[in-house]
């Protein structure tokens, strides 16, 4: 076992991907020299070499575009884009491409890669930086999309992903990265792609979310089990393929559900959970399912911040008001 | 399946012409102008020859059957889709000599990734002619080639393709093989952003892929001249440090020399290359297009007269080597292997929605089962 | 009035467009010589000149881009993009750039501009010709996201987007584009961005669906008629801003509702529908709300097109399933 | 609010330098090699001059000053960002004669896209201090410019901003107004799309726009020799058949001529040209960079001496020009001038929920204010 953050945790499963995989390649920009501009592979390109770790020009698209053909070429390339706000101009590639290269030949070819990307707000950064913009993957077929919220996850999912024969968009909560050590164990172990995470077990209410959201999720959960509110907590860790039953078990249990996201509200994926419960627990909700969210304006910079992201207090409230429904 | 990739292109003794690049074994290239004179060619319109060929008399004959046949499947190609047993096609009539003097060129594995024009490339380069009918009859499965055919299926995106060949390729020279990755496109397809990230990417790795552009001055109704305001598309090389070539497109013999030697370049270290054969669009853009709304019908006429079946028969035809019994045996041969292909593609079963659910990922995901089971429920 | 189809009401609306107003332009690939791959801007080139109607380089991300300058230098710049498909490489620009400009400038500065976009399938085309993404527009602030699935809408609407002040993204459903006619005024007239349309009323069942899918909406309805079910049918219209009310208080008023989209089902923009009547109208519901989609699966070539499209069966025994619940 | 845009760059009477090229009025570029001989440039790192300049005495003092409040400005706010007042900064040390040089040919009412390292070319250009500083505390304010000042807050996305000083100047054109666009952007900004299709766009539609790209070396840690393989990057103009030249980034009069006629040529139906100014990046990327983990401090020490202010100070001091007195005093102005901005900028109001609702579109939507309402509940 080892004290790891998430950014450990993720940089140590890199090394052994690549370490264990020969086929593994990383590229990305400012990824070798310096380890990335959040350090994620720091120390690789030193330990595996030039041929192994990539530096690449800024062309978000080339890199999408060739870690695919050499994904074609039986090669397990894992591409970093600097932030989800950059990752817009490959998303021609990663739709049309490399989510579709398996329909498009029936089985014959396939496009084991994983894009890892970091996202999210909260640390006042530039405009782009900050970015939630997850549905605009989950929504795609033939994408597998993964979030991990702790260093756990991180490398089991991300381990999981190198490995998975289809391609994996594996979204990195920027304000986690250093926020929490866990014990994890040092090794290599993989994480299912599939399966939420029922991370805390209740009885009244059912709180739902993903990435660094779950900080603030976790934090609620807190404040209402002082009220002795006993609340189920759920890291839904990956969006796409959806457990359904994992959530409508829960909510089946519990009767009523509060989703957080930090993506706008509109169409966000949080839409998606409660159109499910809707459809699957309609007959055991006692109360409509509230969702608390971003609001459907462009991300702020770092003094409206605090007006946008999701408080513990606005989790809080929209548990209550559930509750009194 | 006939899958067609006989000797040109390997083993070949070749007599280099005499204005081919010192350095690179590529053609040189005059930046000066625009005009014809400054692309490389062997064959004049004629069919007369500007220079010693470096290939053999058979190898000749064996170029221009296949230019035959893709001609063939092309005319009934266009006849299929008027009969709705085809969707939209669009036809390469005119680039016969750029697409299989490229795909001559190449070696059996290498990996090509082209277009939805470049029926004839992918074919000559080992893509049975059964499997081009198939997707074309608007069913996936066409794009399921052999295992051992590297050839991703043809394009329908403009200009995302390239760099996947720049990805191939990398992961070649990663792997330590000798193969290289062609990539074919249209001079349209070099507008879009991605032209320039595949072309830097590969000169920045250095990776072992070709750059065959087909100019054949349209982009749908967009004449090149208005497309861009470069000299030539092949002049756009420089702004990735890597040679450039402008090649007679209608000219089998020059392209395949000029892509032969881009291959060896990129198959012996030497990096990638652009080749832009210049040819011309005979038909419309798509059996969905007229062509009349915007290039006027005399530009076809003088085109006619380059025609690349034309010169190579009339060369023939001067050795000796070419007879109308020669010619009508090698159209109803073509005719007849084209006819069993539509059989073939015709006769494989409706796709089924089973395994439209199970293509998505390797192994069908949770949602997908239920998918399949609420179509199931619907009769899907 | 005139009788015209979809496309004729289009055209119609762009010649006024130029005609009113100077600082309309058009810009997209094949649009000039051509009148556009679906004759959308037919004539329009012959009749206002080279320097109204642009045809451009196969570049998507250059023709929005391009058009997003003009817009914020003060023209009202329509761009074209052949299908939905190719958008992708102008999703950067869009998403980061023409979304955001009022934003980053704090009203400074506006981009004042359509991109109109045929979409979806039914036609048997070929690869990324039939796409829905619908979604990955209508969740981005700062656009505006309109779909007519009538002539009359689609020209008032169209002309209302190029009067917008904020930039729209106007879908046009390539089955509806000659499939009917209708009897519209052949006039300048704007219909309002925003508000659904309520195409039929009725009772018993609200079923709610936009584009192209209107056409098995309609047929599902007239089906459920001749079993005296009474249908509202709700014509969307405009996915963002999403008129919630008007959704709502249909759905209050039936207590069922079924939405039909074609596009995939997790996370389309159904979700947000379905979402919203669980937040907002849960104690009206008398079922659960179904969504007819899609399925997640890439958009088929030709041969397996009737696998993939919502059938008025589908949507039929859906509304049956929910009647009966 | 001290927007500065003094007389230079208009109406002065240009001894055009030796080496322009007749026709385009631009510096000629010789092709062969990527040594700084090939680069245009008039004064010499030690502050002599290879030719006459084209600007008198007092237009050079203008200049000099300006690059000294530039500096200041830099210097303040890398210790601003240290103190928590700023968000991340990227400085523009060592940029300041390309920043000041390529503004100081422009408009009062040309349009600019420029760079988060743009400070000092966006403030030469218009924009006051006071909103660049506002803009860096995170305030979406900052990008509200005055009227009448037609910059587009600094872009944050790599390569995305080009195509909108194609759209500027091709709105302008279509509206046949003279005033151009000049988008500023990085070494590392050529290697994406965007800047394919913006380069393109422009010479096709021969937008009045002009390419001014400020090549310090690198793209953050990427070094430019990996970045492309071309000669340098002023060659990639001859892929879209338009002028492209390279200048002496940190020769401030050369920069102010060779951007001064691509906007004359831009100004008077010329259409487009790429300009590339060879500098250095004195200090990290950001505030958030350690650029010893990826560069030598001698490659530093070697560009030290190549130092923009400088070479003109000692210039203007072999003048008689130049003065220590002088000297303290424009530090004091400058520093005097940045603070008062400082002060300005934290004294504007935390900014509002409201404000952020009402920001995103013209009129709020229903669903806008729907959070607006839910929001005011829970106190946001
Ligand atoms: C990204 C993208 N944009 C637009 C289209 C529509 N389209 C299909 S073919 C074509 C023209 C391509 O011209 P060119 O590259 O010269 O190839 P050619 O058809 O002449 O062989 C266009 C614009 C597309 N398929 N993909
Ligand atoms: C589309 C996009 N990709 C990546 C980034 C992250 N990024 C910020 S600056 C930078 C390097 C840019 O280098 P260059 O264009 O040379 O400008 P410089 O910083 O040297 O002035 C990168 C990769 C970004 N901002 N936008
Ligand atoms: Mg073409
Ligand atoms: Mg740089």
């Amino acid at each position: 076992m080892a004290e790891l953050n998430l950014a450990q945790a993720v940089n140590g499963a890199l090394g052994m991907a690549l370490d264990n995989d020969e086929r593994v390649v990383l590229l990305g920009e400012d990824i070798g020299r310096t380890g990335g501009v959040f350090r994620i592979t720091d120390g690789l390109r030193d330990r595996f070499g030039e041929n192994r770790v990539f530096d690449t020009p800024v062309a978000e698209s080339g890199i999408v575009g060739a870690a695919f053909g050499m994904a074609v070429a039986g090669m397990r390339p894992v591409a970093e884009i600097q932030f989800l706000g950059f990752s817009y101009p490959a998303y021609d590639q990663v739709v049309n491409h490399v989510a579709r290269i398996r329909n498009r030949t029936n089985h014959r070819f396939g496009a084991p890669m994983v894009i890892r990307i970091p996202f999210g707000g909260g640390i006042g950064a530039a405009e782009h930086h900050s970015e939630s913009t997850e549905v605009i993957y989950a929504h795609i077929p033939g994408l597998k999309v993964v979030v991990p919220s702790t260093p756990r996850d991180a490398r089991g999912l991300l381990l999981a992903a190198i490995e998975d024969p289809d391609p994996v968009i594996f979204l990195e909560p920027i304000r986690l990265y250093r926020a929490v050590k866990e014990d994890i164990p040092d090794i290599y172990y993989t994480v299912g792609i599939g399966p939420v995470r029922v991370e805390r077990q209740g009885e009244d209410i059912t709180l739902i979310s993903w990435g660094a959201m779950m900080k603030e999720t976790r934090a609620a959960a807190g404040v209402l089990e002082e009220d002795d509110v006993s609340v189920e907590v759920i890291d839904v860790r990956t969006l796409s393929p959806l457990d359904r039953e994992g959530i409508v078990a829960s909510v089946q249990k519990t009767g009523r559900a509060v989703i957080v996201h930090e993506a706008p509200l509109t169409a966000g994926f949080g839409a998606e959970i409660a159109a499910t419960i809707s459809e699957q627990a309609l007959y055991s909700l006692q109360a409509p399912v509230r969702r608390v969210t971003g609001w459907d304006t462009v991300f702020p910079l770092k003094r409206s911040e605090a007006h946008y992201l999701p408080s513990v207090d606005r989790i809080v409230s929209a548990a209550r008001a559930t509750l009194e429904d | 399946m006939s899958s067609r990739r006989s000797g040109l292109g390997r083993g070949l003794e070749a007599l280099i012409p005499t204005n081919l690049d010192a350095t690179s074994g590529l053609p040189t290239r005059q930046n000066q102008a625009n005009g014809e004179d400054q692309m490389f060619g062997l064959i004049n319109p004629e069919g007369t020859v500007r220079d010693r060929l470096p290939v053999t008399l058979e190898e000749m004959k064996a170029l221009y059957a296949d230019m035959v046949e893709a001609r063939v499947y092309d005319t009934k190609s266009i006849a299929m889709q008027r009969q709705g047993r085809l969707a939209t096609y669009a036809p390469f009539h005119g680039q016969e000599a750029a697409q299989i003097g490229a795909a001559a060129a190449l070696r059996e594995d290498d990996w090509v990734a082209a277009t939805y024009r470049d029926a004839a490339l992918n074919w000559r380069a080992g893509y049975p002619w059964e499997l081009l009918i198939l997707g074309r009859t608007g069913d996936e499965r066409g794009g399921q080639v052999p295992e051992g055919v590297n050839i991703l299926p043809p394009s329908i995106t403009v200009g995302g393709h390239m760099i996947h060949a720049v990805g191939l390729a990398w992961a070649e020279k990663l792997s330590g093989t000798d193969r290289i990755a062609l990539t074919s496109f249209g001079d349209g397809a070099t507008s879009e952003g991605d032209f320039h990230e595949a072309m830097n990417f590969a000169a920045v790795y250095q990776t072992p892929t070709v750059f065959f552009c087909q100019n054949n001055g349209y982009a749908i109704s967009y004449p090149i001249s208005e497309q861009t305001r470069s000299e030539s598309i092949a002049i756009k090389a420089d702004a990735y440090g890597m040679p450039g070539v402008r090649v007679d497109g209608n000219d089998v013999v020059a392209v395949l020399v000029a892509v032969r030697e881009a291959a060896s370049l990129a198959r012996s270290g030497g990096g990638p290359s652009l080749i832009e054969a210049v040819t011309y669009r005979m038909g419309p853009h798509t059996t969905a297009d007229d062509p009349t709304r915007y290039r006027d019908e005399s530009e076809g006429a003088e085109w006619e007269a380059k025609d690349p079946l034309t010169r190579v028969r009339n060369l023939l035809e001067r050795q000796g080597a070419w007879t109308q019994d020669w010619q009508d045996e090698l159209e109803t041969q073509a005719s007849e292997t084209i006819e069993k292909a539509v059989e073939w593609a015709e006769a494989v079963p409706e796709p089924t929605f089973e395994e439209m659910i199970n293509r998505v990922f390797a192994e069908p995901t949770p949602p997908l089962l239920d998918h399949w089971e609420e179509g199931r429920k619907h009769g899907v």
